[in-house]
């Protein structure tokens, strides 16, 4: 079945939190809190709270990078110094660690940022997730909650975010 | 679970204690709305004094590049390097451009490391300071390249030829740590900046529209784009305050591991990094100075904020002038003759204005940021920002200089080096490309964060709602409940 | 989550198949000294010699030995290019061919007691010092290999040109495979060595 | 395959050098010894070098601007105190020939970022101009300041026609932006040693001589094969005790003279100077 949207816009926080937390507590069917978006020009932890569980995968990127870069870095640093043209400088080992070392530092710091953000673009599934509703006044100072669900509970669901001073509600079933 | 005070006097002096009121960073009539339409107004078309200034630099840099191209079509000659003196200007403002990289990152990462939020209006500039000077830094080290053409024999690839970098040697730990330096500062101010992309394209139509389309890659502010955002925000910020302190301390085993005397000391690796922070700081204090006046940014950059990086700059000051007399105690109370005679010769010979000039602008004039008059003048402060930055520059010119000119081997013993105009055009070229890149950047993308400078209106205000809360309740004589109490 | 879990394994993947290539040059093509395609041919330009002189008639029909007209290759730096009278001391003799339009050639630079301007088809840099004596006594002498192939590890085969031209690469990376290979030292012997790998046995 | 070769040869890899014995299984060790008291600092060796090795005359004004090329060069120091005397102050004269001293630790080989610099299997320095990039390291890290930089292109105007025809052809021609250095005249060595391996043997005592020690007048300069036990030089070395793999010589009695200059820096010198030898009362 298709889903509809709708997006409304609040000037408060605490308003937009009472408004997620009725949402919660309606247990109305054809809608699942997953499928609710808030849309913000900062972050807000106090409303991820409300919106449960949404896990954040980055970190096992960066310890992958911070596993594989450096690891291969080092056996590629000490096996082009060992390659066939291998020279003897100032009377130095041919493979020495403590040049190595600072090497495979570099290494290590650059794998971990590039995974990072690789990461990071992966997360957020950017470049060019767009939802179907946004509104430009979120990214200045309002608060936005979109909400999918099926057709029928729109109306509903609407009316949650009505009793909450919204500024307004838009979608396909707005008022 | 519900707590008295009157049954836990002790709590009573926590609850007082959450509460002491910070001071303000921003004035209350800050609200998110003005933030933007502020800081958009930077983006608008520019004044024509800006291009005045735009295209005296580019004139600047138009001379260092016909310098540049001089030099590469006689040879090196014409700097007038000699023998001993084989690094001249080129290395000694290379390090000077390093340097000056590294108080951005610094500000940025570290401060947001222990959620200093004062950094929040000031760090984008720098950041945008680091990315700059670090590509005006890597132009030095093609310039003072003698084969320019075969600039590639220093990169690690795998070639037809098997050869392969010197990885032992402080040139190639150089250009890694740069190059990861550069990348990384770089994915940084950009991450950093997404969020305040999205609120330019928003804002902005036309081709400008596009490109902030194109680079805040849909950006909607959503919960999970922030939850992501916040870790990987983090998590790069960790990775780059080690970073930074890791690349300058490289760039002094250039020095630190050759043994020439002056050289050839422990401490070099702090001591670049304080000095490269130290003329950082001073270089954020200069651009803070222009950007609240070009940019009438009076609400974001005000007066606390400008109050705690100039302590910072005094602390660090401080410290680098700690550890460059130390580095001088050393030597004058170690055994070798060399390097003890090489220390009394930059202080009396053919460097000693040099010397005694980088002591004065370097390690005495910090301590003018001790006079209230001088923090609150903005005029003053501005001159002593950038002498604080000639000291610096004038360090590392009587780092590289007086030990060339009197090294281990007496008959290379040399006087009166001096550069010649095509050095000092080309140093001149360097702060001219910095000046166009920094200026074109600030009429392009945000100088200052506006999401970051939000969060801390929010916080703010919501201190302000705690604190007034907590009046009341003392007021109305009642009982203030702990957070979570009801739990 | 999917997606992400799936980029994941691609970059695990990529990982371990990078990394199986440890410092060792990109090289495409079949094993190396073949004279086929090797991923080092790469023909020279066409050289035009004053006499288009027949390699397929003299070292290939005829099988003469490359270093009897070469003959400095063997104990010095440059094989050498024929002196006139190398080839005046059979062409005199060879009654059959004296009508040739290249052998009248041939015979007016010796009336003239002129040289022949041959021109340099394999032509290394200034920087570079290849000794062909040492390479001769090694596998000729030494392993006691046919002279078309150790002539040709070089300059291809050249018994079936006419004018010599450039069939190898004779870039560095290319003298380097060769030289990093074990070798025989003898012929008959299974003790092998690598060349020298030292940058001045080369460079100067 | 590297990696395997890594794990193969570990141990070698891992060596510090010099080390006693280190070149007693090898053919070749290049030393030098040079005996102060019997230079005249007459300049032959600079002037027989700067043939061999097609050093660029850089004229008066360049050289006074410390761009000068010379590979070896005799530098003139005046005695102190009593070694001058006020009525002949030349007899104070002391000149010592200054070249590479082909360091067994050299300071100027790590510092390369290209590695155009590095030890030869026969002790030597080496220099390869076309991996230069001219970064200018190794000269600063050189403590005895005998490595010379193409500043200008030379090749434009030092060999005026015909005087391109004197160039040495087993020599490069260095280019502008590339640094260079002696090479113990490299070109000669090489021949001499491609030639004698041929014939299956190693190159006999004084066979290959540099250009300088060949041109000195007064044999102040001796090379040879350090790696002979029986040469003359690792005689030489032998009977001034000098030992190649120690960075401090100990003499069992007064009047040794040999030394190595700047020793104190561990870079282990492969040229020994004969200290001069003065009689002041004459």
């Amino acid at each position: 079945m298709k889903k509809s949207h709708t997006l409304a816009l609040y000037a408060d926080m605490d308003e937009a939190a009472n408004a997620l937390k009725e949402l919660k507590s309606s247990g109305m069917s054809g809608f699942r809190m997953e499928d609710v978006v808030v849309k913000s020009p900062i972050d807000h932890p106090e409303l991820s709270e409300l919106l449960g569980p949404r896990p954040v995968y980055i970190q096992w990127f960066t310890l992958l990078g911070v596993l594989l870069g450096p690891t291969t870095g080092l056996v590629l640093i000490a096996s082009a110094q060992a390659s066939f043209i291998y020279q003897v400088r100032g009377g130095r080992p041919v493979v020495p660690l403590p040049p190595d070392m600072v090497l495979t530092y570099e290494l290590f710091i650059l794998s971990g940022v590039l995974m990072t953000v690789l990461a990071t673009f992966v997360a957020m599934k950017l470049p060019g997730n767009r939802s179907p509703l946004y509104n430009a006044s979120v990214s200045e100072d309002k608060i936005g909650i979109l909400v999918k669900a099926d057709p029928q509970s729109i109306p509903q669901i609407n009316e949650i975010l009505g009793r909450h001073k919204p500024l307004e509600i838009m979608g396909d079933q707005a008022r | 679970m519900s707590h008295s005070v009157h049954s836990h006097p002790q709590l009573d002096v926590q609850v007082e204690r959450k509460f002491i009121p910070k001071q303000k960073d921003l004035g209350a009539d800050v609200t998110w709305a003005k933030i933007n339409k502020d800081v958009l107004r930077s983006l608008e078309k520019p004044r024509p004094v800006f291009w005045v200034i735009f295209f005296s630099a580019l004139a600047l840099f138009s001379f260092g590049v016909y310098c540049e191209v001089y030099q590469y079509q006689n040879g090196m000659g014409v700097a007038d390097l000699n023998n001993p003196q084989v690094w001249g200007l080129y290395i000694a403002t290379f390090i000077f451009w390093i340097g000056m990289g590294h108080s951005g990152t610094l500000l940025s990462a570290l401060l947001h490391i222990i959620h200093a939020d004062w950094r929040k209006p000031i760090y984008r500039y720098s950041e945008a300071m680091t990315t700059f000077t670090l590509l005006t830094a890597a132009l030095f080290v093609l310039v003072h390249m003698g084969r320019l053409w075969q600039f590639y024999y220093v990169v690690a690839y795998p070639n037809e030829r098997w050869t392969w970098p010197n990885f032992t040697s402080p040139l190639v730990w150089d250009a890694t740590a740069i190059g990861t330096y550069l990348t990384s500062s770089l994915l940084f101010l950009y991450m950093g900046m997404i969020p305040d992309l999205a609120i330019c394209r928003d804002n902005a139509r036309g081709a400008r529209r596009a490109l902030y389309r194109f680079l805040s890659m849909g950006w909607q502010g959503t919960d999970r784009q922030w939850a992501n955002f916040k870790v990987a925000y983090m998590t790069m910020a960790c990775f780059l305050m080690p970073l930074a302190v890791s690349v300058h301390s490289i760039v002094s085993t250039d020095f630190a591991v050759s043994q020439n005397p002056g050289w050839h000391v422990t401490s070099f690796p702090p001591y670049f990094v304080l000095g490269a922070l130290y003329s950082g700081c001073s270089g954020i204090i200069t651009l803070f100075i222009v950007l609240r006046y070009v940019f009438r940014f009076e609400a974001y950059m005000t007066q606390p904020i400008l109050n705690k990086l100039i302590k910072m700059t005094f602390a660090i000051a401080m410290v680098w002038t700690y550890l460059d007399l130390i580095e001088y105690a050393t030597t004058w109370y170690g055994s070798d003759e060399v390097a003890k005679a090489d220390l009394i010769y930059r202080a009396t010979g053919d460097y000693a204005l040099q010397f005694w000039g980088m002591i004065f602008c370097a390690m005495v004039m910090p301590f003018t940021l001790l006079i209230r008059f001088v923090r609150h003048n903005y005029v003053v402060l501005l001159i002593i920002s950038l002498i604080l930055n000639v000291g610096m520059w004038l360090e590392r010119f009587q780092i590289i200089t007086p030990t060339f000119a009197k090294s281990h081997y007496p008959w290379t013993w040399t006087a009166g080096w001096w550069p010649s105009w095509v050095q000092w055009g080309i140093v001149a070229g360097s702060f001219g490309w910095f000046t166009m890149l920094f200026m074109l950047y600030c009429k392009i993308f945000p100088s200052v964060s506006m999401y970051e400078v939000k969060e801390m209106v929010h916080e703010q205000n919501m201190e302000e709602k705690a604190l007034a809360a907590q009046t009341d309740v003392h007021e109305a004589g009642l009982v203030p409940e702990m957070k979570g109490g009801q739990a | 989550m999917n997606y992400g879990k799936r980029i994941f394994l691609w970059i695990v993947l990529f990982w371990i198949g990078s990394a199986q290539v440890f410092a060792e040059p990109f090289v495409q093509g079949g094993p190396i000294g073949s004279q086929t395609s090797d991923g080092y041919d790469a023909l020279g330009p066409v050289v035009e010699q004053p006499i288009e002189f027949p390699h397929n008639t003299h070292a290939g029909r005829m099988q003469i030995n490359c270093m009897y007209c070469h003959t400095y290759a063997r104990r010095s730096n440059v094989s050498g290019i024929p002196r006139l009278d190398k080839c005046m001391g059979c062409h005199n003799l060879i009654e059959g061919v004296k009508d040739r339009p290249r052998i009248k050639k041939l015979f007016e630079y010796w009336e003239n007691k002129q040289p022949i301007p041959w021109k340099k088809v394999h032509d290394l840099p200034d920087f570079v010092r290849f000794n062909h004596e040492r390479h001769i006594q090694r596998f000729y002498f030494q392993e006691k290999r046919p002279v078309r192939e150790v002539c040709g590890y070089c300059h291809g085969d050249i018994a079936s040109m006419t004018t010599a031209r450039r069939v190898k690469a004779l870039s560095m990376g290319w003298c380097v495979s060769c030289h990093q290979k074990d070798h025989l030292e003898k012929a008959g012997s299974t003790v092998t060595s690598h060349g020298p790998n030292d940058c001045w046995l080369c460079h100067k | 395959m590297s990696l395997s070769n890594l794990i193969q040869n570990w141990n070698s890899f891992r060596t510090r050098r010099p080390y006693e014995g280190q070149y007693d299984d090898a053919p070749y060790k290049w030393a030098m010894v040079i005996d102060l008291d019997a230079c005249i600092g007459c300049n032959a060796c600079t002037v027989a070098c700067y043939a061999e090795n097609n050093l660029p005359v850089v004229g008066k004004e360049r050289f006074g601007k410390g761009q000068a090329m010379h590979w070896i060069r005799i530098e003139r120091y005046w005695g102190e105190g009593d070694a001058m005397t006020s009525e002949f102050p030349d007899h104070g004269a002391q000149y010592l020939p200054m070249l590479c001293q082909q360091c067994e630790a050299a300071p100027c080989e790590p510092v390369c970022p290209v590695g155009a610099t590095h030890h030869s299997p026969d002790g030597l320095n080496t220099q390869v101009y076309n991996r230069c990039v001219g970064s200018r390291y190794c000269s600063a890290n050189c403590p005895y300041k005998v490595r010379y930089f193409n500043w200008w292109n030379y090749p434009d105007r030092a060999w005026p026609n015909p005087l391109e025809l004197q160039l040495n052809p087993d020599v490069t021609v260095r280019s502008k932006g590339v640094m260079e250095k002696c090479t113990f005249c490299m070109q000669r060595l090489r021949a001499g040693m491609d030639k004698a391996k041929t014939e299956g043997r190693i190159l006999a005592d004084g066979e290959v001589l540099t250009a300088c020690a060949q041109a000195c007048p007064t044999s102040a300069i001796t090379f040879g094969n350090l790696a002979d036990k029986k040469s003359k030089v690792a005689r030489m070395w032998k009977n001034q005790q000098v030992d190649l793999a120690k960075d401090s010589q100990e003499k069992s009695e007064e009047g040794i003279r040999g030394y190595r200059i700047l020793e104190e820096l561990n870079t282990y010198p492969s040229i020994v100077y004969l200290e001069r030898v003065r009689n002041l009362e004459a």
